[in-house]
């Protein structure tokens, strides 16, 4: 970095302090944009006078207002309508969505059309999963979170694990892809879902299809975890970055458990731990409005779940407040364990290395995401098997009067409620919808200010901030993913230290080919 | 999605260049309308090179303003704004043809008829005018050379009804050595002038010059007459219509039948039972009967209603033996359908008389002694059921008559209109009444209307013979006596208006004149061939006097009092005229269309076949091979409906193309 | 990178990221694309500051492909910057090219939607009734969030716009070829919508089996009745947009036996889908008296939702009128 | 073609005289508008008539079209039921007529802007009956305006 640059940003940084120092103006950093569900994601840090971060705001400054105008439309139009919400999950929505007409006609659909619905979903969350896993946690870790940034990305990866199991990790997910599209029409917005079933039959031919990927898809996820194992776990210092308390929080945690209470991404109940791991609470998915409460915050569009009988105590953690967090770590803290055989030992695993139930530690969720996979994969393999699979008879014919409905799956990112109203004539009055990424939205923003505290001082803010930074939320997978990962390089961002008056004191940028300039 | 020539600002797109001319029609439009401020706003628009204003567009110098100007300044796309389209369109675009322009580069802006005799702010219609000239200018633009189909004229013409008007119609016709058919519903020709006894005003007898028509059609080589018979569908279009005729059985086959009536004479019951229509039920006929001897047909007709052979089965079928080896008559006969092609048609179906029970207070149905003038006539004519001898219904002659005139004629309660021919026949009623009984009779007018050659003479006659004329509505008609001198009488009570006062008369017999009204199913039949009808009833000219005998679909006209109340003169003149028109057209030997048919864009087509149930001429159909709908332009009449229902936009309608239509909305609220 | 590679860059507005992963799903080709050429942005993941977009010469990027609708003052102002730093500006995917799904909230406006989504909604505990603030003061700090309008536009409604590439999101192979015809160079005229012009009855597999005289007595509902997987849907009363609808997608929906919603817009010479599929619709339904014909068309329950599923805010009326407008007494 | 730029009306300072556009079927409506003409019966000068074969080319999109471009109100004159010049064309209009309404109520326009009248040729009264009370019931509503208001394009604070 030249001298005089370095010089420049020092001068700068003491007129600043002085200025600050004499008329309390206070400055700031704005991380902006990085994105998430609904378009792109915003942090606002703020420095106090002796340029320590004194609150940092993590905002999403977008909204679409589904729960508005889906209201006077066809209650059966929702699954195609709300799987708009987003395009990198909308098999999520769509199944959230057709379970809620289930309910909504009080219908039961055949065994046929449940087992097609749930290898469908599997399949979906297989090819989720991994795209997080190799795209977007990858960089973090394959290549390394201090490795030069130019290198910590896709292609990084590539060179890490080579160019055909890089082609490997494309093919298998477009297979997986054009299974969904199979039988649920379009891989992004699926259109299978009815009420009381799914409108398109599996043949023996779409079965066979999908007994050879599912059985393709339980080696390749043995390959990652195998990847992941030598390249993570045998690293000390990536698993100490796990453990270290800066990406640490002690919430609940909230996922979906069969019967016995093991994880299950389709249906089942809604379980809660505290953060000392006891069960604290275990419901019916539509009971979900006695347990889950939304916040409202000014600065951000996006509302924040919490706990109601806890209750809202602002961005602190502990027993005493109701944020918890969702996605593949609650899942498997939630749980007993897993149904399928090689998952339940990677569950086991898991959690002897980390050390017990609950984890608390935010970047397990990287590891927690490929157990997941791997259930997945095996899940698609029994499914894929059943003889009932290419049964016709795959719907049941709605006869009650709609009135109300809730629809509830574990989405990739986390526990997914929709829930509607509807007149006579099955067109809804009113729609309430909880996405996954809403109920890790406090915990997201608490992560974020514990990392901007813990790594900013001042105008002095080194590279490593801002992947540090980012890993924060990332590792939460808020659902950015589908663009960084084709293109040469990783997330770039832009860290600006400014006067209130918004004049530039400091401005550290990397750009998208990975480069890193001070200016 | 790319812009289709449209009038960017200032330049003429596409060399377009627009001349806009503007119509005062003397003081018509430009009373109301500011036609130099509407042709000054038009020379202002995109693309507009000249723009004018004249007394009289329609004019010949108007029309070689425009040609020359075409010449002269390069034009090639006219606007012309002056009276509705449907009146003058057709000259401005010869106009245009003469200048070597295609005569569909044109449109033409309605503001008479729609704007200046409609509106009376000067302001708000030249407003109006000037909106309507910008949409016209904007869509002119767009508009694309286009041809008329010719299409052949079949000569053949069918004329349906055979009173006086269809048969004037049919003879002239075949005079000129033109097939004609001729349809009558009834089992004979003659309609109601054969009911006639004497015509106004010259009295000579209706049967001496009308059966020599009848027969004459009867024996035409030209004519093939079809009575008993009625039209049921009409398909096709101007040239080459598709007739289906039903032809009632009259259980006599034709060909055998040689009307001498010994069947008749034979018939098992002696005396007729049923009432006899052609005598309006003032006698009674057989089963098998002749309506009337002069019928053309001569053929008998057998009425299964009252036919024993019909109800029972059993009938000795004296008629048979008595037709003995002609055996003419056939029990079996069913009723067929004839399919025949014509390239025209005249409509004579005539008019009925009006229904006198409408008005109780004149007592018709309720006094023996009052009578409708058409029952009056069938009384006094020779061949009527009294032989000609003016009897009441106790037999006994009439002291006193009183005609009363607009019985449902000129009445808020029944008919508005006029019925045109009362007066005249009702004085010829009145005369041969006083001739035949010497009886007083007594007139019972509102307005006396003779208009007609001879016709007002005619009245002055009478008021020499000594008829009576009250000038006043009947009240009433009753046989209440309000002195003994009323007694056993039926006494009309009026308001003289002349002389101030309302008279008691009382006479023997009443004569209700009663007014023409249009036929019972006058609907029905202009549905069959697609014509309209006024708000009265009556079918729909063209033009009320520039095309009196036209209609709206091209090829059909309509003659005699199916238009509207004529008398005999004004029937045979109208039935000339329908003649006319149609050997107009069959000695063009073709016909020019509007060439607004649908078009298909063929890559567009999608063939998801929306469009084929809208055609409700079966002119589009879906092509297998290529998977795409195809029109036949022949069969299009150009409706549009297939355009405006495709739901890729592959169909356009010439001459009114989506983006033809969109400019002249878009230029008719645009702002300039 | 070499600069001879032309400049590509995407951009994302309102929209879901259903766009960013159908270019995700060319999957193997993906690699060809990045060779072929330089990716300058990428929406969602570089820092796009107005200064930095500034600072590239105008008109130096080739192509910008933005995806997603204008809300919002900012996606309106980037909109505008990116128009003019690109060559071409794509619309690409339903959102932009006609409102999308989102869109349909034109049928309200803004206020009605934050009172549902803060207010009205079951879950949210909201006692102080606070709503998001576009610029917000707390302790101090004041922090922003871009304004959202009432009413949802569409690209060509903001900037000037050279092509449109439809779907919901863009099928694939409509991608492969519009991508192909802008590297290639072979421009068609301004305005297309690159992808095939003729509606999807084209390439329907069931196109055989519709009946060439249609008409409609009852719309059904998916839920109503047991679809037949191989009998044109329309046929079987359910209301398919397929002939008002581009083709392209090789009748993804259709193949998973429901019917087409119209996501690729309509066909070149059509101004506005819904309209037109109603038209067809409607002029096939039964019935000559008024009552009859409400019975059978009332089996449509919701009209703008079904007709402009993916384009009231490209469609002629845009939006809904707003309550607010009164006539001047 | 879709991205056609809207002329929308200024909002007239003035009394609003609202603007009102009529495709008039050219057998029936067309030909008694002009009978009203002929008869010299007077009415208000706030429509424009387009004239069409038949109303059954009236395309849905006309209508939207006009109400886009800054129309208070659309009237469709047709042919009465069975009277149709082309045999059907009016059954086709009146149902889509009947959706298109029920469109419109969704998007928030008042019945009373559009209207489907049978006007037969003979019938002058009743063009200029219908015109006279159309335009009476859309000067009681005011203006469309459907463009939302220009502010709605600059941020307003929520």
């Amino acid at each position: 970095m030249p001298e005089e640059k370095e010089q420049a940003l020092h001068q700068a940084w003491q007129e600043g302090a002085a200025r600050a120092n004499a008329g309390y103006v206070r400055r700031r950093i704005t991380i902006d944009p990085i994105t998430r569900l609904e378009g792109h994601g915003k942090i606002d840090i703020f420095l106090d006078e002796a340029g320590q971060v004194e609150r940092a705001y993590f905002q999403v400054p977008e909204l679409r207002g589904f729960e508005k105008f889906v209201q006077g439309r066809p209650a059966e139009d929702m699954p195609q309508i709300t799987s708009r919400i987003c395009g990198v999950c909308p098999t999520a929505h769509h199944m959230a969505a057709t379970k809620a007409l289930d309910n909504l006609y009080r219908v039961d659909p055949p065994p046929t059309a449940k087992k097609i619905r749930e290898l469908v979903y599997n399949t979906f969350m297989a090819e989720d999963h991994a795209l997080h896993f190799y795209f977007l946690g990858g960089p973090d870790f394959v290549v390394g979170p201090d490795a030069p940034p130019a290198e910590r990305n896709v292609l990084g990866v590539i060179g890490k694990i080579g160019i055909e199991t890089a082609r490997r990790v494309i093919a298998m997910r477009r297979r997986w892809r054009e299974l969904i599209a199979l039988v649920a029409g379009k891989a992004v917005h699926p259109v299978f879902g009815l009420p009381g079933g799914v409108a398109k039959r599996v043949t023996p031919e779409m079965q066979k299809q999908f007994q050879e990927v599912a059985a393709e898809g339980v080696e390749f996820t043995k390959f990652t975890l195998h990847l992941f194992e030598d390249v993570v776990l045998k690293n000390t210092d990536y698993v100490s970055l796990i453990l270290s308390d800066l990406y640490t929080h002690r919430t609940y945690y909230m996922g979906m458990v069969d019967d016995r209470n093991r994880v299950n991404l389709y249906d089942g109940w809604v379980r809660v731990v505290a953060p000392d791991g006891k069960e604290w609470k275990k419901f019916r998915p539509d009971q979900y409005l006695e347990t889950i409460a939304e916040h409202v915050e000014p600065w951000s569009y996006v509302k924040f779940c919490y706990l109601k009988q806890v209750g809202w105590k602002g961005f602190t953690e502990g027993p005493e407040s109701g944020i918890y967090s969702v996605a593949p770590l609650a899942r498997l803290n939630v749980s007993n364990g897993m149904s399928t055989t090689l998952a339940q030992k990677a569950y086991e695993k898991f959690f002897s290395v980390l050390g017990g139930k609950p984890v608390h530690h935010t970047l397990a969720n990287h590891w927690a995401r490929l157990v997941e996979l791997l259930y997945a994969t095996e899940r698609m393999k029994e499914l894929a098997a059943d003889p009932q699979l290419t049964d016709p008879t795959i719907r049941v014919l709605p006869t009650e009067k709609p009135r109300e409905g809730i629809g509830v799956v574990e989405a990739p990112r986390g526990t997914l409620v929709h829930h509607y109203q509807t007149d006579e004539n099955g067109l809804i009055q009113k729609a309430n919808l909880i996405v996954a990424t809403q109920n890790n939205a406090a915990r997201m923003a608490m992560s974020v200010e514990k990392v901007a505290k813990g790594l900013i001082s001042g105008a002095d803010v080194p590279e490593g901030v801002l992947n540090r930074v980012e890993m924060a939320f990332r590792a939460y997978d808020p659902c950015h993913g589908c663009a960084t990962h084709s293109l040469p390089g990783s997330m770039p961002l832009l860290v600006r230290v400014r006067s209130q008056s918004g004049q530039t004191l400091a401005l550290l940028r990397r750009d998208f080919d990975g480069s890193v300039h001070r200016e | 999605m790319p812009e289709t020539g449209r009038p960017t600002n200032g330049s003429n797109a596409g060399g377009v260049r627009v001349g806009v001319y503007v119509c005062h029609c003397g003081t018509n439009i430009a009373g109301t309308v500011d036609v130099r401020a509407v042709s000054e706003y038009a020379a202002g628009l995109p693309g507009v090179v000249v723009s004018r204003d004249y007394k009289y567009m329609c004019s010949d110098p108007g029309q070689a303003l425009i040609q020359h100007d075409i010449q002269e300044l390069a034009l090639n796309r006219i606007v012309v704004a002056s009276c509705s389209p449907l009146l003058h369109e057709p000259t401005f675009r010869r106009a245009l043809d003469r200048a070597g322009l295609n005569p569909f580069l044109l449109q033409v802006v309605n503001i008479r008829e729609q704007v200046s005799w409609v509106h009376l702010d000067k302001q708000a219609a030249t407003a109006k005018a000037n909106d309507l000239v910008r949409a016209a200018v904007r869509r002119v633009f767009l508009h694309k050379p286009l041809q008329r189909r010719r299409v052949p004229i079949n000569p053949n013409v069918l004329v349906v009804g055979g009173g006086i008007t269809g048969i004037h119609a049919a003879l002239t016709l075949a005079e000129a050595g033109k097939h004609v058919y001729l349809v009558e519903r009834e089992p004979t020709i003659g309609g109601h002038m054969a009911m006639f006894d004497k015509t106004f005003p010259t009295l000579d007898c209706a049967a001496c010059i009308l059966t020599p028509k009848m027969t004459a059609v009867g024996s035409h080589p030209g004519i093939t007459l079809w009575t008993y018979s009625e039209v049921v569908k009409v398909a096709g279009y101007v040239g080459n219509y598709r007739v289906q005729v039903k032809r009632k059985p009259r259980y006599i086959i034709e060909d055998l039948c040689l009307g001498c009536q010994e069947c008749v004479t034979a018939c098992v019951y002696k005396e007729g039972k049923t009432p006899d229509e052609f005598n309006l039920g003032l006698s009674k006929r057989k089963p098998v009967y002749l309506p009337f001897p002069q019928a053309v047909p001569q053929k008998v007709v057998i009425d299964p209603e009252t036919c024993i052979e019909f109800k029972s089965k059993k009938c000795k079928k004296t008629c048979v033996e008595a037709c003995g080896d002609r055996q003419a008559i056939d029990f079996t006969q069913k009723e067929t359908l004839e399919e025949i092609e014509v390239g025209t048609i005249i409509l004579a179906t005539g008019f009925k008389t009006f229904d006198a029970g409408r008005n109780p207070y004149y007592g018709y149905g309720r006094y023996p002694n009052v009578y409708t003038s058409l029952e009056v006539e069938r009384l006094i004519n020779a061949a009527g059921p009294t032989g000609g001898e003016l009897l009441l219904r106790d037999g006994k002659r009439p002291q006193a008559v009183g005609i009363v005139h607009c019985v449902g004629s000129r009445d808020a309660n029944t008919n508005r209109w006029c019925s045109k021919v009362c007066c005249m026949y009702s004085l010829k009623l009145a005369h041969l009444i006083k001739e035949r009984t010497g009886a007083e009779v007594y007139n019972f007018y509102i307005d006396m209307r003779t208009p007609g050659k001879g016709y007002e003479e005619f009245y002055d006659r009478l008021l020499d013979e000594g008829v009576h004329f009250v000038r006043g509505r009947v009240a009433e008609v009753t046989d209440w006596a309000a002195h003994p001198s009323e007694k056993g009488k039926l006494v009309i009570r009026a308001e003289d208006t002349l002389a101030a006062f309302v008279r008691r008369i009382p006479v023997d017999m009443v004569v209700l004149s009663v007014g023409l009204e249009p036929q019972l199913d006058a609907q029905a039949v202009r549905r069959i061939f697609n014509i309209s009808c006024s708000s009265e009833g009556w079918f729909l000219e063209r033009h009320p006097k520039l095309a009196p005998v036209r209609t709206f679909t091209e090829g059909v006209y309509i003659a005699g009092a199916c238009q509207g109340p004529k008398d005999i003169p004004d029937s045979v003149a109208h039935a000339g005229a329908a003649a006319a028109e149609a050997l107009a057209l069959i000695d063009a030997q073709f016909v020019e269309l509007e060439p607004y048919t649908a078009f298909i864009f063929e890559d567009a087509c999608s063939g998801c076949k929306s469009c084929i149930p809208l055609c409700p001429y079966q002119a589009i159909s879906f092509a297998e091979e290529k998977k795409k709908a195809t029109i036949n332009e022949v069969l299009c009449k150009g409706c549009g409906t297939c355009v405006a229902g495709c739901p890729s936009s592959s169909i356009q309608q010439n001459f009114f193309e989506d983006e033809e239509i969109f400019e002249e909305i878009e230029g008719v609220l645009a702002y300039a | 990178m070499t600069p001879a590679k032309p400049k590509l860059a995407f951009y994302w507005c309102s929209s879901c990221g259903g766009c960013e992963e159908t270019v995700v799903d060319l999957a193997e080709a993906i690699l060809d694309v990045v060779a072929a050429v330089e990716i300058v942005f990428w929406p969602v993941a570089l820092d796009f500051k107005r200064n930095d977009v500034e600072a590239m010469p105008d008109g130096s990027i080739m192509a910008t492909f933005l995806n997603g609708a204008i809300r919002t003052a900012e996606q309106e102002d980037m909109a505008r910057l990116l128009r003019r730093k690109s060559g071409l500006l794509v619309a690409f995917g339903s959102c932009s090219h006609l409102g999308g799904i989102p869109g349909l909230a034109n049928l309200f406006d803004r206020e009605s939607i934050l009172h549902a989504v803060y207010l009205e909604s079951p879950s949210t505990v909201n006692p102080e009734s606070v709503l998001p603030l576009t610029c917000h003061h707390d302790k101090g700090h004041t922090v922003e969030l871009p304004a959202f309008h009432n009413t949802v536009r569409t690209l060509d409604q903001i900037v000037d716009v050279d092509y449109y590439v439809p779907g919901c999101p863009p099928p694939p192979r409509i991608l492969r070829t519009a991508l192909q015809t802008l590297l290639e160079g072979h421009l068609p005229p301004k305005g297309t919508v690159l992808a095939p012009d003729c509606a999807l009855c084209d390439e329907c597999p069931r196109q055989d089996t519709k009946p060439e005289t249609l008409s409609i007595a009852e719309f059904k509902r998916p839920q109503e009745l047991l679809i037949d997987e191989k009998t044109c849907l329309l046929a079987q009363g359910l209301t398919c947009i397929g002939p008002a609808t581009r083709a392209g997608c090789e009748a993804l929906c259709i193949q998973g036996n429901m019917p087409c919603t119209g996501c690729c817009g309509p066909t070149s010479r059509v101004q506005d889908q819904g309209a037109k599929i109603l038209s067809c619709l409607a002029s096939l339904v039964e019935g000559k008296e008024d009552a009859e014909i409400d019975r059978v068309l009332n089996t449509i329950p919701d009209p703008v939702g079904t007709f402009y599923r993916y384009g009231l805010p490209g469609s002629f009326l845009r939006r809904k009128k707003l309550n607010e407008v009164q006539a001047p007494k | 073609m879709r991205n056609r730029q809207l002329t929308r009306a200024p909002q007239p300072q003035a009394a609003f005289e609202p603007r009102i556009v009529a495709f008039f079927c050219n057998w029936c409506t067309y030909l008694a508008a002009d009978l009203t003409g002929t008869s010299r019966m007077k009415y208000a000068p706030n429509v424009r008539v387009i004239r069409l074969m038949c109303s059954g080319r009236v395309d849905p999109q006309f209508v939207l079209d006009a109400f886009a471009q800054g129309a208070d109100g659309v009237l469709i004159g047709g042919c009465h039921p069975g009277d149709c010049h082309y045999q059907e064309g009016n059954y086709r209009t009146l149902r889509r007529y009947h959706l298109l309404r029920r469109l419109l109520r969704q998007m928030g326009i008042e019945e009373e802007r559009f209207r489907l009248e049978w006007i037969s040729a003979a019938e002058a009264d009743r063009v200029r009956n219908a015109i006279n009370d159309m335009v009476e019931r859309v000067r009681a509503l005011g203006p469309l305006q459907l463009e939302p208001k220009r502010e709605d394009r600059e941020e307003v604070a929520v």
